[in-house]
């Protein structure tokens, strides 16, 4: 592999591992902070990347606005629905084993992916980006790089700043991972935690349906595909120690780069080089790389 | 008695008040007036119903029988954090720190303006008041010695600028210079005006820093008056304390 | 979760309960299990068949519930130790003849309970999350092995077209191809199972495991060396899980690497959330609603055009038996019995 | 007997990935049954349906369903190569008539061939042939493959390699990634590294569209021609946009045939399901062609499966993709046709290679 | 080592601890401390808030290891062993904040504890309630700590202060020759407290004990020797008397009034 190929793989690296990151944010923030493992989080992203490709035409011919208004009325439209999510399906949950959480995420997977099949169909398709971002930068003699992959790129680092500054440095954010510890105490200080849950629930589920929106121009939109996405997400999430932003985003590249290597380096083992990395972090750092808070 | 006082002075107005933890009847029907500025002791063996008693008060547990009312309003069976926003101020048993959040974070989460908008408590007069946690302020709530997460809590309590502050065994676990600094703290914020409801195994102190004490025994009422006059009542303090 | 409130209390309470109450409870169980033995007399081969695939999964379930329900580690890589149970029966069993069962029985297991130790002494040393999700990486590399290299076979699987023989000297004792005897095989084992458990945990080694899913820093305050337990535990819930694997394999004569994907894991985890932790009988309740469930929804005959989404009305059933039943499928009779 | 309904058993898939290719194929075969008045060889037809889920550790169980409970005559299934093996077997074992409408596995025309086992489709070895033929004669000197580690995979580029390096190409280097990851950015940074002449790739479904849109972000397309089986280009169009536009692709089926045969069908299925047909629906269509030819040759007792088999050999299935025949190993004989898209069609541009036979290494029918 | 210490010195100092240390990143938490637990005698450690008793015990216990410094028991060199392993030998302790089995019986969380000495983990048939030796032991334990009325209840049930007196049966149930004990009269009420101050003399007999206690007039009640921390440091260590009358104790500590 010569110095430039090098490079750019490490582009493609760091590319897929912020993308990863925008995934698993929403997670880590449902995970950690509300203890609530979330296995639906992969629908989440599938419902944002059909919400692109089914919203647009929807969009643009009654608010006459494009790409972004898209992407806007798909955020309202997710915050509005992790809100009565938590509210019907989960707010009655914290009490109960985790695991019956998990039960329940499971439920939500099968009627998400069934209501997708009903509503929108089975078949594969296609979003168009933006047409000032759908240019290309040359590499190299033969490849170029296509701009809207920077410009995920770039909305995945704003994202990781404002939920770093949003959990650590706002009240908002102190109170959130309080009521994570110790749920009663939280309220006797007068914090209402039921809404404050229902807030990050819906910002969770809107980070999820985020990345799926911006995602859906170079992964398409098809079937299943939140499936996929869910298990790396969950690596991603424990390696960089769950509830951590900063783990996360850590954890993302580091996966983006054993992945991306993997594949070039050992193409027959690829699909193990990720669960390699995990187990190897984890021997090492028994509790993700940062703890939480 | 307390009855003669006129009502817009009570703060806090608890009336045959019943709690069960599922079969077992826990509180009998017990009855509690604060009223603004006073200071209550609540007195009792081990597991008599203090705790639950305060719990209830603070929706935490549900009443199974009788009223609440804070403030003038009808309280019972609303959610803590409604209960806690009308000036209510919560040292728990055990403390409950957030073992996640650094000091700074445990003390400001809590933080906002009393009911009257009154803004007394700042995080510097209570680093003022408890040094130790000025000098720990960056870590770990959970890494704090026993003593340093008592005064957090109490810190934390304080920072809501409350009308009327709870302590449940505020001193437990704290070293005597620290206790006595504690029963300073509660002295001052009873002549500052906020109203108090104090638990401690140290009954002799509970009856020289308040107005008035209610003994519990089996979730009942079975001894009331001025704290003044409980301390000379050798027989009733031996016959319900064990002393 | 830091506070402990009373609805939170049950579970391993009833475990020590006194005596009488649990022969009571053992009857249904028992009935159960007899009307099992009856089964095959009744019923049509795909039924019988059915049937077998629900018992071999209730054992999987069982070996799960050992670990989560009793001993508060979350697997979420069973499937990796069902998975080896089952290839190792494939590729150990000859081309042109069944192998003896006196020594592919205990390889099966033994394997599963070999890589289980491996596993379980690595990660052993995490815990919560951070523990189910090493679990997924081992058996997720396990899967590899199975997919990707030449000892597996590939993503097509391996076929074995002979059960084993059951000899003692040149003496048949079973030929488990005729009749319903491989049905009352598997019923052997999954009864064997069921009773092995419920005698271990009435055990000190089994109330050990109690008191570590408890509070296991106290358990090590008091002097249990925790991690030889905890080891124990997992490395025979694997070998359980292999053998579950070993009766799948011979079932259908057929191996293939879904079986030790995360689906599969995720699966037989919902199992036994679904019937109930910390009760060895919810591992069985679950196993058998989650299939049934399954088939039913899936049924033309009962749903007509609407089972095609049969997912959503499984998915829906699951929602409706969270809110519903707090303490799983148990929950149920548990609260007849209290009463 | 030949007065009771005949039981037609589909096990497809209704759910995951491959749902929409299981409804085609179950429109395709009805679509003939309703031609020929709802019935084949003079016999009532009685559906039964079982959704594999394209799970292969399921696939026996499904399988045992329409067997064993249901007792159905014929079974149609399925899409995934993993799952069709399953069924073959169990096919194999109760000998019970199975029709494959989709799944390419060689295996199943290969060491798993029966009498009683049919393919209206293909063998993964076919396309990639064809299309290592298309290569090698183009001039290509140098390629690189490129797909996901499984079986299908697997068969495609070793079928594509096989004609490509008959001719005198060479591949230099197989690519492939786990199934079903569609992170193909490194990959393709190797192809534009090691700048082959050409590019063979086996992807279906969304990893389809998404290969084929970032090999074309990624600038390829202008400077190395990809080509690939025609699953590639199938179904996905829409999605893929002008990313695909020019690329070719190999097939048994094609837009654009354009003969009376092909349209008449067309228009059919237009007609009863409000959707353009596909290449899933032809193969659908075709097994219930087979199907009826066999019953009609035994008068429609199924139990007589030598005589099914020896008339469905000496049969020419008259099928929208042109004419066929049924190879020694139950496997079709068809042309290839090499496609190129134009707009959203996979135009045929003419035929690859001409009556193609799966070797069916391993067959001893 | 061991063999350098006469034998009479071996029995009755059953633990010693040697210049131990334990650092938490920057924070000394607990800085070069010796003390020796004898048979026989109660030895009482109070200190500041912080001052890093819980940290001592925790390093004596082996719940966590030591930076510096080395642990004796019964005369052998137990730096290095688990904790489970100290406990076997003889090392009970009872925690600062409740560690009990909040879903057990009283007597189960009792003779759960007892069972270490009858661990038998291999014996997977025999049911763990027939195991009388660690019966009998709850029982004792419960006896001794007032709670045979509770015996039945969930522990969890309990009231704080019951709870506290549970923490101490389930440390009394593994019948430990030295017994290190946090706090162990926080949160109990007078009457409770007077009980456990006279089980404290009853044990004091046979074991050796290190007391960690901010109640004052208990220590001074029972202590044989006192040391006292600060900042995890050894200002003074004495009797009781000597402590009392310490100038920089009283400074650091105790205050005026004591
Ligand atoms: N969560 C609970 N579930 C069931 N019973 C409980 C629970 N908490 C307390 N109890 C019981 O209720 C009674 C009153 O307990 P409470 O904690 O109110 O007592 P207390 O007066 O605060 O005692 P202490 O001084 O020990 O803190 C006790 O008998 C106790 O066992
Ligand atoms: N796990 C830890 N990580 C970091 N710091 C810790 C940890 N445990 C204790 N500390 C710190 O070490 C010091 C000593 O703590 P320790 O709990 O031993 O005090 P203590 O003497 O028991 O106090 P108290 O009487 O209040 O219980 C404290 O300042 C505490 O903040
Ligand atoms: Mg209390
Ligand atoms: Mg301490």
């Amino acid at each position: 592999m010569d110095l430039a190929t090098f490079l750019i793989q490490c582009l493609n690296a760091v590319q897929y591992g912020l993308l990863l990151f925008l995934v698993a944010s929403g997670l880590t923030l449902i995970f950690g902070i509300m203890g609530v493992i979330n296995l639906a989080h992969g629908s989440f992203y599938m419902i944002g990347a059909y919400m692109a490709y089914a919203l647009a035409p929807w969009v643009n011919q009654t608010l006459g606005g494009g790409f972004f208004t898209t992407l806007l009325v798909g955020m309202v439209l997710s915050v509005l629905l992790g809100y009565v999510l938590e509210w019907v399906f989960f707010s009655y949950l914290y009490e109960r084993e985790h695991l019956q959480q998990v039960l329940m995420t499971y439920g939500l997977i099968l009627v998400f992916e069934e209501l997708r099949s009903i509503v929108v169909g089975n078949d594969v398709y296609g979003v168009q980006p933006p047409d000032w971002l759908s240019g290309s930068i040359p590499l190299g003699d033969v490849m170029t790089y296509p701009v809207y992959r920077l410009f995920i790129s770039a909305v995945c680092i704003a994202v990781a700043v404002g939920m770093w500054a949003l959990i650590t440095r706002t009240r908002l954010g102190m109170r959130i991972r309080a009521g994570a510890s110790n749920r009663e105490m939280a309220r006797a200080m007068g914090v209402n935690i039921r809404l404050l849950y229902r807030i990050v629930f819906a910002l969770g589920v809107a980070l999820a349906a985020l990345a799926g929106m911006i995602a859906a121009p170079v992964s398409s939109v098809y079937p299943n595909m939140g499936a996929g996405v869910l298990i790396v997400c969950f690596v991603v999430v424990v390696i960089g120690g769950i509830g951590s932003i900063k783990g996360a985003l850590v954890a993302a590249l580091l996966v983006g780069f054993v992945d991306t290597f993997g594949k070039v380096l050992f193409p027959s083992a690829a699909g193990l080089a990720v669960y390699v990395l995990m187990a190897l972090m984890l021997l090492w750092k028994p509790e993700g790389l940062f703890k939480a808070g | 008695m307390s009855a003669a006082q006129p009502s817009q002075d009570v703060l806090l107005e608890a009336s045959d008040l019943h709690a069960h933890y599922g079969q077992s009847h826990v509180l009998q029907g017990v009855a509690l007036r604060i009223a603004r500025g006073e200071a209550v002791g609540l007195l009792g063996r081990n597991g008599m119903g203090k705790t639950t008693f305060i719990r209830t008060l603070l929706g935490q547990v549900r009443a199974s029988g009788g009223r609440v009312r804070v403030a003038g309003r009808d309280m019972t069976g609303q959610p803590t954090e409604r209960i806690a926003r009308l000036g209510i101020g919560y040292v728990p048993e055990g403390r409950g720190v957030f073992p996640n959040l650094s000091v700074r974070e445990n003390l400001v989460m809590a933080a906002r303006p009393g009911t009257r908008g009154q803004r007394d408590w700042t995080l510097e007069r209570v680093l003022k008041t408890f040094p130790r946690l000025a000098e720990r302020l960056d870590h770990g709530g959970g890494q704090l010695s026993g003593g340093e997460q008592q005064m957090m809590a109490i810190g934390r309590a304080l920072m809501t600028n409350p009308e009327l502050m709870i302590l449940d065994e505020a001193t437990e676990g704290l070293a005597p210079l620290v206790v006595a600094e504690i029963w300073r703290v509660i002295g001052l914020i009873r002549a500052s005006g906020i109203a108090s409801l104090v638990v401690d195994r140290d009954f002799r102190k509970v009856l020289t820093h308040t107005d008035r004490c209610v003994v519990l025994e089996k979730g009942r009422v079975v001894l009331e008056g001025p704290s003044a006059a409980l301390a000379k009542d050798e027989a009733a303090l031996h016959r319900y304390l064990g002393v | 979760m830091n506070t402990t409130t009373l609805s939170a209390l049950p579970a391993s309470a009833q475990a020590a309960a006194p005596a009488p109450r649990r022969s009571l409870k053992a009857v249904p169980v028992l009935l159960g299990f007899a009307v099992l033995a009856l089964l095959p007399l009744g019923l049509s081969g795909f039924y019988v068949e059915l049937t077998m695939k629900i018992m071999i999964l209730a054992l999987f379930a069982l070996s799960l519930e050992l670990l989560v329900g009793q001993t508060g580690l979350v697997c979420f890589g069973h499937a990796g130790f069902f998975g080896i149970g089952a290839y190792v029966a494939a590729l150990l069993t000859p081309q042109a003849g069944g192998a003896s069962l006196w020594w592919l029985l205990p390889a099966s297991m033994g394997a599963a309970g070999l890589y289980a130790l491996a596993v379980g002494a690595l990660s052993l040393r995490t815990k919560g999350v951070y523990f189910i999700m090493i679990t997924l990486a081992f058996a997720q590399m396990a899967y590899f092995v199975a997919h990707d290299t030449p000892l597996g076979g590939g993503s097509d699987g391996i076929y074995l077209y002979f059960k084993p023989e059951v000899k003692l000297g040149d003496f048949q004792l079973l030929d488990l191809d005729t009749g319903h005897t491989y049905y009352y095989f598997v019923l052997g084992c999954l009864a064997a199972t069921f009773a092995l458990l419920a005698l271990l945990l009435r055990s000190r080694f089994g109330r050990a495991l109690a008191g570590i899913k408890a509070n296991e820093q106290r358990m090590r305050a008091a002097g249990f060396a925790t991690y030889p337990y905890k080891l124990a535990a997992f490395v025979l819930s694997a070998s359980l899980a292999g053998l579950a694997g070993f009766l799948y394999a011979l079932k259908d004569g057929f191996v293939n690497p879904e079986i030790l994907s995360w689906h599969h894991s995720g699966a037989v985890l919902l199992m036994i959330i679904l019937g109930g932790l910390g009760h060895l009988r919810g591992a069985l309740l679950g196993a058998l609603a989650f299939t049934l469930l399954q088939e039913l929804y899936q049924s033309e005959a009962i749903f007509g055009a609407f089972a095609k989404h049969w997912q959503l009305s499984l998915g829906l059933t699951i929602i409706a038996f969270v809110a519903l039943l707090p303490h799983g499928l148990v929950g149920l009779f548990n609260r007849k019995e209290a009463q | 007997q030949a007065g009771a309904k005949l039981k037609v058993g589909f096990m497809l898939p209704y759910t995951g990935t491959y749902a929409a290719l299981g409804s085609a194929i179950e429109n395709g075969f009805r679509l003939y049954v309703q031609e020929q008045g709802g019935k084949l060889a003079g016999r009532e037809i009685e559906f039964l349906k079982v959704d594999d889920e394209s799970d292969p550790s399921k696939a026996t169980d499904n399988v045992n369903k329409l067997i064993k409970r249901d007792q159905v005559d014929v079974i149609i299934g399925t899409v995934h190569s993993g799952v069709a093996m399953a069924m073959a077997k169990a096919a194999r074992e109760s000998n019970t008539l199975l029709i494959v409408p989709n799944a390419g596995a060689d295996a199943v025309t290969g060491p798993m061939c029966a009498p009683n086992i049919f393919r209206s489709s293909f063998s993964n070895w076919q396309p990639a042939y064809a299309m290592g033929d298309v290569a090698a004669k183009r001039g290509h000197k140098k390629a690189i493959t490129i797909t996901w580690k499984y079986a299908a995979g697997d068969e495609s580029v070793a079928g594509f390699k096989e004609a490509f390096e008959k001719g005198g190409g060479q591949v230099v280097k197989q690519l492939n990634l786990p199934f079903p990851n569609v992170e193909f950015q490194a990959l393709l940074t190797e192809i534009a590294a090691a700048k082959p002449d050409a590019v063979y790739t086996f992807f279906a479904g969304g990893g389809a569209v998404k290969f084929v849109k970032d090999y074309a972000a990624a600038g390829l397309n202008k400077t190395i021609p990809l080509y690939g089986a025609g699953f590639l280009t199938d179904g996905t169009l829409e999605a893929q946009g002008d990313a695909a536009q020019g690329l070719l692709t190999t097939l048994h089926y094609a837009d654009g045939l354009n003969t009376p045969r092909d349209n008449a069908f067309r228009l059919a299925y237009a007609k009863a399901f409000k959707l353009q047909p596909d290449v899933y629906a032809v193969q659908g269509y075709d097994a219930a062609q087979m199907l009826g030819v066999g019953l009609n040759a035994v008068k429609g007792d199924v139990s007589k499966k030598a005589e099914f088999g020896a008339a469905l050999k000496a049969a020419k299935i008259d099928s929208p993709r042109g004419p066929f025949t049924i190879a020694k190993n139950n496997n079709p004989v068809q042309d290839f046709y090499l496609r190129k898209v134009e707009g959203k069609e996979n135009k045929s541009i003419g035929i690859a290679v001409k009556a193609l036979a799966d070797p069916g290494r391993g067959c001893k029918l | 080592m061991a063999a350098v210490m006469n034998p009479g010195a071996a029995t009755d100092a059953l633990l010693v601890a040697k210049e131990v240390s334990r650092r938490f990143g920057g924070l000394k938490a607990v800085d070069g401390v010796s003390l020796t637990l004898e048979r026989g005698s109660l030895h009482a450690v109070i200190g500041t808030n912080g001052a890093g008793k819980s940290t001592l015990i925790n390093l004596l216990s082996g719940e966590i290891p030591p930076s510096a410094g080395r642990v004796l028991l019964m005369g052998q060199d137990a730096t290095g062993w688990s904790q489970p392993r100290r406990a076997r030998a003889g090392l009970g302790r009872s925690y600062q904040r409740n560690t009990i089995f909040v879903n057990f019986t009283v007597r189960e969380n009792c003779r759960l504890a007892a069972q270490s000495r009858w661990q038998r983990a291999w014996d997977w048939w025999t049911p763990a309630q027939r195991c009388a030796s660690s019966q009998a032991a709850a029982e004792e334990a419960l006896r001794k700590a007032g709670l045979t009325a509770q015996a039945g209840r969930i522990a969890g049930a309990l009231s704080h202060g019951q709870k506290r007196q549970l923490e101490i049966a389930m440390c009394l149930a593994t019948a430990p020759k030295v017994l290190l004990l946090d706090e162990p009269l926080a949160g109990m009420g007078a009457e409770e407290t007077e009980r456990m101050l006279a089980l404290l003399g009853e044990l004091k007999s046979e074991h050796a004990i290190l007391l960690v206690e901010h109640d004052m007039d208990a220590v001074f009640r029972v202590a044989d020797r006192i040391t006292v921390m600060v900042n995890g440091r050894v200002i003074a260590s004495d009797t009781p008397a000597a402590v009392r009358s310490n100038r920089e104790v009283q400074i650091a500590y105790l205050g005026e009034s004591h």
